[in-house]
């Protein structure tokens, strides 16, 4: 089971990198930044798995403030662009 | 005896990183891009420090816990030290744009 | 029973295997910002619930298995606010180019 | 298993180094620099460090990506108003490259040989630092390293973000000294991110004083759970639910000099209980680190909210025609 739980680790991991073909490529900046948003729920992903393979203690705190912080960067992102606050305007 | 394996894999990734991160550091003309390279060292030279530490030690520890202490603090020293280079070039962008206008 | 519980953490994981993998071809294949948004928010998301899913059962502490759903539920409302952000983004964007 | 596992993150770990040092576009090498944070956390978890890597996953994949993307996003902003595009590539002439490349080269070469030929045993610090671990109270080898074995260097990193702080505020313009920053466009959106900013900060405060509390026996710790602490008051200033302080309140100023001030305070005051600066009496060990971290936390979570709003005015000054 352990050998299983890792092996789907790497397997997350790879196709969640994988994704960040679409990082290099863009053609936008909000393209880049969901290969981002990919690789961090893979590696919350990820995490989830070391932690049932009993890899390190503590291996979930990890994986909560990955997933507290996770979004932040992005948020961050669209709110310091002027024009572009999220307001409801159509 | 996984440290055996581990020491060379992430010694020679963390060189690695330092060697790329110099040479961004030498090469990119843009500043921002400078801070990024500087950082990539960074990293690598903290991946240095965590392999030092998951070498066997002397006695029965199996991992030497004042390399990772001072790693935690050396991220945050280097995070503060990053984030006033950002916003020093933040600033010195607007002063420029602003003598440009004043011409 | 233990075989049981195995069996159904290696299906889960498979399966939550395989939604990361949709969400990664969609990100890749779909034509735009838009619609790769979407690739990513929903099967990604699923993935790593049904992840959890098989994990959840084998956790000993009730502590942990508190911290694990909360671990989705966090993921999937950060993503969710995310995706709303960056589709306005995308949006005025490509209007101004 | 656990080794094409270390196998696959080294390569992703390189590619993606190579790619924010090369990337043509400074948007994709910012990018390409978060998901390196990412899967360094995760390299952590690999070298028994998990310490560490949740610090990485607070500061370097968490605050970082925060200040490098508010940066583009502000520079783009910046060269709008005057008509100026995101700077490319800058060409270095390709003679100049490869010397550079080589004389790279030959340093990562040295520190290689040096990686090869560390001693073996170890020669390390772990026996003196485990030796006065059951004098602290803490189970955590690493929190006792950074507040009892090595607290010198945990209270002058703390002096450290207020230097860096005073540093980022001194960058402000003299009219606007002392007046608030304006970090965020205005007016703040309704919608999705307002009820983010209201359901988040519940969770993440409790979190942040979880991963703190259980610092002292387990993985976390202050610098941790104050980094979760202040993304909380960042989501909620993103969304227009607080507003950013004035850098010249006494309040903030108070909340931000406490942690290091009393940490100092308690560290002479061992001079006259105990044998030398910042020696705790044993019995006392374990309340006095609980008082310095429960001070501290909310110092750093200030200091580092506070970071990455930036000084007063930088936003005031976007656009000259406006």
């Amino acid at each position: 089971m352990h050998e299983f739980l890792i092996g789907a680790a790497v397997f997350v991991l790879l196709v969640a990198g994988a994704g960040l073909i679409r990082a290099i490529r863009g053609p936008t900046d909000v393209d880049r930044i969901l290969a981002v948003q990919l690789l961090g729920s893979g590696g919350i992903g990820v995490l989830v798995l070391l932690h049932a393979a009993g890899q390190a203690p503590g291996i979930l705190d990890i994986a909560l403030t990955f997933a507290i912080l996770g979004a932040l960067a992005a948020l961050a992102f669209a709110r310091s662009s002027p024009g572009s606050g999220g307001a409801d305007r159509t | 005896m996984i440290h055996l394996f581990q020491v060379p894999l992430f010694g020679l990734c963390g060189v690695a990183l330092v060697g790329l991160g110099l040479f961004g550091a030498i090469v990119q003309a843009d500043l921002f891009r400078r801070i990024l390279s500087l950082s990539v060292m960074g990293s690598g030279i903290f991946l240095l420090f965590s392999v030092v530490a998951r070498r066997p030690a002397a006695g029965d520890v199996a991992v030497d816990p004042v390399p990772q202490a001072l790693l935690i603090t050396g991220i945050v020293v280097a995070f503060s030290a990053v984030a006033l280079a950002v916003m020093l070039l933040e600033r010195l962008d607007q002063v420029s744009v602003t003598d440009d206008g004043e011409e | 029973m233990s075989l049981l519980l195995n069996g159904f953490t290696v299906l889960c994981v498979i399966l939550g295997g395989v939604f990361f993998l949709a969400g990664t071809v969609g990100l890749l294949r779909f034509p735009d910002a838009a619609s790769r948004l979407h690739a990513l928010t929903k099967p990604d998301n699923l993935g790593l619930g049904l992840i959890v899913l098989g994990i959840l059962p084998r956790v000993a502490d009730p502590v942990d298995a508190l911290k694990l759903v909360l671990i989705w539920v966090l993921v999937q409302f950060g993503a969710g606010t995310a995706a709303q952000l960056l589709g306005y983004h995308a949006r005025v964007d490509r209007r101004a180019r | 298993m656990s080794q094409l596992l270390d196998i696959v993150l080294v390569a992703m770990t390189l590619s993606l180094a190579v790619w924010t040092v090369m990337a043509r576009d400074v948007f994709s090498a910012t990018v390409g620099f978060m998901a390196f944070g990412l899967l360094l956390a995760i390299i952590w978890v690999q070298l028994a460090a998990p310490d560490v890597a949740m610090t990485e996953a607070a500061i370097g994949a968490g605050a970082s990506g925060v200040l490098f993307l508010r940066f583009i996003a502000r520079r783009d902003a910046l060269g709008a108003s005057i008509g100026k595009p995101r700077p490319d590539d800058a060409p270095v002439p390709t003679g100049l490259r490869i010397a550079c490349g080589a004389l790279c080269g030959i340093v990562a070469m040295a520190l290689g040989i040096a990686v090869l030929a560390l001693p073996s045993p170890a020669p390390s610090l772990a026996q003196a630092a485990a030796a006065s671990l059951p004098r602290t109270g803490l189970g955590n080898p690493i929190a006792a390293v950074l507040m009892a074995y090595r607290a010198l260097d945990t209270l002058l990193e703390s002096v450290v973000l207020v230097l860096a702080l005073i540093g980022i505020w001194s960058l402000s313009p003299d009219s606007a000294w002392g007046s608030s920053p304006d970090p965020f466009p205005s007016p703040a959106p309704a919608g999705p991110l307002t009820l983010f900013a209201r359901l988040l900060p519940p969770v993440g405060i409790i979190v942040g004083i979880h991963l703190t509390w259980i610092g002292a026996t387990a993985p976390g710790g202050k610098f941790q759970g104050a980094t979760v602490l202040a993304a909380m008051w960042l989501l909620a200033m993103m969304a227009g639910l607080a507003r950013p302080p004035a850098i010249g309140a006494t309040w903030l100023r108070v909340l931000l000099a406490a942690g290091p001030t009393i940490f100092l305070a308690i560290g002479f005051s061992g001079w006259l209980f105990a044998d030398a600066f910042l020696a705790y009496t044993d019995a006392a060990a374990k309340p006095i680190i609980v008082l310095i971290e429960a001070v501290l936390t909310p110092s750093i979570a200030a200091i580092l909210a506070m970071m990455l709003i930036g000084p007063p005015a930088l936003a005031h000054m976007r656009a000259p025609d406006t």
